[in-house]
């Protein structure tokens, strides 16, 4: 059984108060009361605060490119699905660089845990907005305020049919724990988007801010009816949810692919030579 | 119909090669498909044709001239609507001969192959083999009927045909008919390439289909992603999970692949990328063929890393480079190329057989406890620069990587010496390896040669039968380059003296600036004494060619 | 006033029975309904059989890249707003290489008009599944079928918000041109997705399949209740909706931009002589 | 702190320069911003230091071997958790100080910046005045305190520190100091840019931020794309539609917009691209600095196109350069790359004055009826290559574009021949003209040298100052190339002869493969005799470098 100190990585280097340090709690807690050894979980991230998750704690690890972790991590998937494979970035690597990978994740529905790290800024590049910054918020970047509509994580996945979609908040640290858990039991693809806050640049979405918002949904909340789930992922504002938005049973993109239905690819070594023969017979075809 | 004739014609023992040339559109436009055949070895097309089937007028009026003397046009006057009174011109009705054998206006194409046959004096049988296998998955009512149409054009064209002097009687030995895309493909293939993802792009889209149409055969996933950005990722996250793959593309979809080669080369992540090219800049040809995107291989990438770049020249070099751009891209965990083009993609050509045998079949990656786990190291420094890589999740060690800089066990680091001994690991340390595995250009022809043509990739056929042809009045030699990044060694062929030795050197490239001759100056010092581009999206034609080879050579 | 004439373009090159054809006539017949002149227009088009579009009339014309024709419209219309300003492409270009674009764009709420000739298929490359391509699909690339859910362009709209959401068929031309005025009327961002047969490779959604199938939304849809137009944008099956499906009243990304309120950017020349006074005064800040 | 100190030199009349290292994070991790001051022009750090200023361990421990003979290093012992018994340690209470006088723990900035003015025996006057700047929008309590605080450092240093040998006197005329990002910026505001759109990438985020502070003023347009591709898209968009355009980003980013660049060249839409080096491959060392991104530049994008590279060595160059790649890309329509990098970004130069005068100020682009109307066409053929370029809407004509490659309308074609006069036009065309407008490299130090010291971009200023030194002892020059492709002729600078003339040519690049040197020997033929390189990320201190050059050299 795996413990807390399979678990330990190199030192952080973010800020103190950061958002981050729960969130990277909740997941070895989480990890540790699944059970699953480091060399069964590989972690694909991105770049950015969020990012550097990977390195603090233990498990295979690519840490890539800015906002392509979820091909990456579809590769990986594909490649051997016995593997537990999540990938991880900010709000700017999931849904502003990566944004067209996470509406085809979706739609494969490939089985891969996202976690979006959602601080509503660009922090590793000292805050420009992000997708999920707020209408109005004035950075350098931004000296007239942000123009655009806030990207809603929770409304689009449920509208792409994302077969399990949830929020978390890094002050709950808990109930996150909760949802990663059960984000890594769903089978197929989960997006739990995480609002993190970020103590050095965003100054409106803060540890106050969240805690006045924030609630737990509860058992009056159905996530296996659609629409009654896009209902509630266009709360926010006064209030704003956390917990699964949304659920459904869709078959995993693994389950579909046939030629992995035996064994995962990585496991099914084909000798050479045989490789050798069978090509002999298939290029008959090319008299 | 240009598939099943050529066919008959490899099956008839021949040599056999086909070209095509196609607009940007599904139906309609102007289209050719052309097959020569020889009973000795052939590599490209020629301007004069000996027959043209024509099914609409404008065959008639853009290729009419392009018959040789003892050429001949047949056609259906139905179809083109009007009646030719040519000497050399030969009246078939494929429709009438197709509908009133009870079968429906679309064999008129069976008619038509039936009646080149005839003309050409063959026999029909290996025509009716062929319509078998084409329409295998059809009734048997079809299939006869078909027949009956090849059969009907055939004997109309064998007793009509009075101005044919043609007699192309049957070889022993079938051949092979295959594109060197398709080449290139099954190379892939049989090199264990379990995992292809890209984007369909013209004339890259080929190969994908192919490996697709193998996918259960073979237990290849084949996945058509989002993008090319989405391509070249999941081919990257499939090989570190522990599998052989593979990515292609055109140069547009390569543009936006250039940043995960980098990703590759920093993770030291194995990967085999097909460039097939096309006339640029942008979208601009998209149907026509182009050697422009050289440069832009060797070069794309942000930061310094190694790669390897081949580019065959015909359907055998396609299949086996493929083979060892795996065997190069796994045993030094780099990116490799295969650089193909629309020419290649569109011609077929007839081979004997490919050397199966003498392929390489090296496992690289490795899985054991005593290697993977305790302190396995993904990036430990080692004599070659290569470190072992473990595939995740098969054993307890962990397998760590990273884009940004990092240290022997893949976290990321700041610091300047590690920093430097990282450049020299994956770039200084590896790079005298890697160059020893490449080998040196083809050289043919004269042995002492005058005169050195040089070509790279797609137009191996076009130098070698033209040197062949002005051989005869030169001291003339071919220097083939398809192994072309790392820039060949003078090691085991000097031939940097053959250049130097030789009066009149001239590179021929299909692209404008001569890409290829300037990569030799900047790698040898060596400058040609003359170039020839063509940059019109058309590949030479054989004549076109020695006609603009005989300008520089008197 | 300008007439269809002002309309007519270059030689067509799609197939006979391409449902393309319907759509560029009914377009042509909006704007001379709306009495547009052709300079007063520009079409931004990204590659495929769709994308030929522009050539086919007569406007100011970018027939850019595969999948990017959103940020070049969003550069034009920023540069001058007083332009219309379309982007016309297929279904792969729009949702499968251009998917991020489209998120983005919506956010922005960016005046631009977009019209997604939706052939559910790739046409110009041959055949291969597209985003929108029904599960299940078995074409050359997808030996086993499409194993992905489609890309639901309605329902990802009004998640995301976007401020005018319709579908469109080319098989109702009529209707089809009405849309194509409302969304030209609209400000801000409009999404029109246009059901269209591709006859030489799309052998599911013929004229036959979307017959027996769509129908054009009534009064009793209301077009400004977001929940209840998620609800109908899930319509897909046996009964597909045509018509507006979302409309919302938001501030235009143009109307938000300072810089332009009083004129277009185009139109706002300075002298470069202004330009190099200002200049020095700038760079006392640097002292 | 840094910056206000650096601040009260340079208007103290002092040439400054600074430079700051830190790592990829946002807090913590060790950092440093140096200040080299002098009454001679300087362009580059030096190891030596005469004045540490320790805010914690690791200053100490990383830095103190590097004080200079006379050097001092000034530290709070409440901060570093330690009392130093060293002759050359100068103990100042910055934290007590800072609060003792009312103000804030954060204040210890400033009382250490008064300390050093105080150690230096400086007024404090000009102090005050870059205090009322940087605070101008707080209120007058805050202001005063910080006065109060900057006052009680600069008396305590002043009078304790008594191994002080300083003396820096007041010079007369303030200097300007800035960075050469921050001049590329203010370059591209002057020549017209008036729409900027990129996605924040270090070292390239300082361009828009630039921009970004001076939205308001010069009504520019700063569009944050949701990615790269948007990025480059939306400027081409932009420019098409009649607005000078620009975008920015890092090799990475830049990887991204590599088929824009392409279709920039097809639609031959003029645009300004700033590329900001840093380490790579793949993301690399975010915050460090390479110029390992040329020869990517050179030859990115499909297909073949001409380009402008300018690699600016100093802000006065960056302003005028980024005013002469938006006069060259409007004159010819084409692309035209700017090559900065981290180093640039993070050194501050004093600078007289920037040149405005001499400054292009061409309108390219029309609108009139009498040329846009009727039967305009976007891509003319013309002499020179270059068409008349329309704005759309402002007229009756209609300006029409297309990646495909397209007739002298814009229209799609597929044919030979247009296709190969639009690829003469696009390239052979033009490049002649664009060649001329290239100035040549800049020639410094000795007439007639023996030695020659080659560099491109941010080497400028290290190679200049080593060549002074070196000067003393030999016949040094130095050949600088800020104007790099297309490579400049030898017709105005016949700086061949020079190079072939002298014994030593030394090639200075902070990249591993020497990209420049291959460059210069494709284009000219020429191999340098050495090469000097430098990978790790850092740039040269001054005495390293001459170290390495005179182990060349003797
Ligand atoms: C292609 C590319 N573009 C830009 C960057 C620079 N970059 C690094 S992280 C980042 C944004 C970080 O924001 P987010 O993803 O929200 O992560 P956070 O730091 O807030 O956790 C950017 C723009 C990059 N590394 N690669
Ligand atoms: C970057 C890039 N990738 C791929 C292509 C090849 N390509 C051209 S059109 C097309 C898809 C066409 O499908 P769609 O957008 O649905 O348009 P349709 O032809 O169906 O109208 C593709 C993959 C390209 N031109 N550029
Ligand atoms: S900048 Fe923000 S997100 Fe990044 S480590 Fe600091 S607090 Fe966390
Ligand atoms: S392939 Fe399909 S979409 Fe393209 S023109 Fe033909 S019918 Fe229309
Ligand atoms: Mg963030
Ligand atoms: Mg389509």
């Amino acid at each position: 059984m795996p413990t807390l100190d399979d678990y330990a990585g190199q030192v952080t280097a973010w800020c103190p108060g950061c958002g981050n340090f729960a969130i990277l709690k909740a997941f070895k807690e989480a990890l540790v009361e699944l059970g699953i050894e480091p060399h069964q979980l590989a972690i694909v991230s991105g770049i950015g605060q969020a990012g550097k998750f990977p390195h603090y704690t233990r498990c295979n690890t690519f840490n890539g490119l800015h906002g392509r972790s979820l091909p990456v991590a579809t590769g990986i998937k594909l490649a051997n699905h016995e593997l537990l494979v999540m990938a991880i970035g900010g709000d700017g690597d999931g849904y502003g660089e990566g944004g067209n990978h996470l509406v085809h994740a979706m739609r494969r529905n490939i089985g891969v845990k996202v976690f979006v790290h959602d601080n509503q800024i660009y922090g590793l590049t000292k805050g420009q907005a992000s997708p999920t910054s707020m209408e109005g918020m004035i950075t350098k970047n931004q000296p007239f305020g942000v123009l655009s509509e806030p990207f809603n994580p929770m409304a689009a996945a449920v509208a792409l049919d994302c077969s399990f979609v949830a929020r978390g908040y890094a002050g709950d640290q808990e109930h996150l724990k909760g949802l990663i858990i059960s984000a890594i039991n769903h089978k197929g693809f989960s997006l739990v988007d995480i609002l993190q806050p970020c103590v050095s640049f965003n100054k409106i979405n803060t540890y106050e801010w969240y805690r006045q918002r924030v609630y737990r949904l509860g058992p009056d909340h159905n996530p296996e009816d659609r629409v009654g789930a896009f209902a509630r992922a266009l709360e926010w504002g006064e209030k704003i949810p956390i917990g699964i938005i949304y659920r459904n049973n869709r078959r995993s993109f693994e389950e579909g692919v046939p030629v992995i239905q035996d064994k995962p690819l990585v496991r099914q070594r084909i000798s050479f030579g045989d490789l050798k023969e069978k090509m002999r017979e298939t290029l008959k075809e090319h008299y | 119909m240009g598939d099943s004739l050529a066919r008959v014609f490899s099956r008839s023992g021949y040599h056999v090669f086909t070209s095509q040339d196609y607009e940007s559109r599904v139906r309609g436009g102007h289209n050719t498909y052309q097959i020569r055949l020889s009973d000795k070895p052939i590599t490209v097309s020629r301007a004069a044709v000996d027959i043209i089937v024509a099914f609409d007028r404008e065959s008639v009026v853009f290729h009419e001239k392009e018959l040789s003397e003892i050429g001949i046009l047949v056609y259906d006057p139905a179809m083109l609507g009007e009646k030719f009174e040519r000497q050399n011109f030969l009246s078939v009705p494929f429709v009438d001969l197709a509908t009133s054998g009870g079968g429906d206006k679309v064999m008129a194409n069976v008619v038509a192959i039936g009646a080149v046959l005839g003309m050409l004096g063959m026999g029909i049988e290996i025509l009716f083999d062929v319509l078998l296998n084409t329409l295998k998955k059809r009734d048997e009512d079809t299939i006869k009927r078909n027949k009956v149409a090849a059969l009907a054009g055939y004997n109309y064209a064998g007793h009509n045909c009075v101005q044919c002097s043609f007699s192309v009687v049957q070889l022993s030995g079938q051949k092979m008919l295959i594109s060197t895309n398709d080449a290139i493909a099954s190379g892939a293939i049989v090199s264990g390439c379990r995992f292809y993802s890209a984007y369909p792009m013209t004339p890259s889209t080929g190969i994908m289909l192919y490996m697709a149409g193998k996918a259960k055969e073979y237990g290849i996933i084949v996945e058509q992603a989002e993008d090319e950005i989405a391509a070249i990722n999941m081919a990257l996250g499939a090989s570190f999970a522990g599998v052989r793959a593979m990515t292609g593309t055109s140069g547009g979809g390569f543009a936006l692949m250039v940043e995960g080669l980098s990703l590759a080369a920093m993770t030291e992540t194995p990967i085999v990328i097909a460039l097939a090219q096309r006339p640029g800049p942008a979208t601009g040809l998209p149907t026509k063929t182009e050697q422009g995107d050289l440069l832009f291989a060797l070069h794309a990438g942000h930061g310094e890393f190694p790669r390897v770049i081949f580019a065959p020249g015909d359907p055998e070099q396609g299949f086996l480079l493929a083979n060892k751009a795996f065997e190069i891209s796994q045993k030094y965990q780099i990116p490799v190329f295969i650089m193909t083009d629309q020419y290649l993609a569109d011609t077929q050509w007839t081979v004997g057989h490919f050397e199966v045998d003498s392929l390489f079949c090296n496992e690289h990656r490795i899985s054991g406890d005593e290697v993977c786990g305790g302190d396995y190291k993904r990036h430990a420094f080692t004599d070659n620069g290569v470190s072992p890589f473990c595939i995740p999740g098969l054993t307890s060690g962990l397998v760590v990587t990273d884009s940004d800089e990092h240290d022997e066990e893949g976290h990321i680091i700041e610091d300047a010496a590690t920093r430097a001994s990282m450049v020299d690991k994956r770039l200084f340390k590896k790079l005298p390896f890697i160059e020893k595995e490449i080998a040196p250009p083809l050289f043919y022809g004269h042995k002492q040669p005058e005169i050195v043509v040089i070509g790279w990739g797609s137009t191996y056929g076009l130098i070698r039968e033209a040197v062949d042809i002005a051989s005869k009045k030169k001291n003339i030699a071919m220097l083939h380059f398809s192994e072309i990044y790392p820039f060949p060694s003078v090691d085991v062929l000097d031939y940097l003296s053959i250049l130097k030795g030789a009066k009149t050197t001239i590179c021929v490239e299909q692209n404008a600036t001569g890409q290829f001759a300037r990569l030799m100056k900047a790698e040898t010092g060596f400058e040609c004494t003359a170039l020839i581009n063509r940059y019109d999206g058309r590949p030479f034609l054989l004549e076109e060619f020695l006609g603009e080879l005989y300008a520089h050579i008197g």
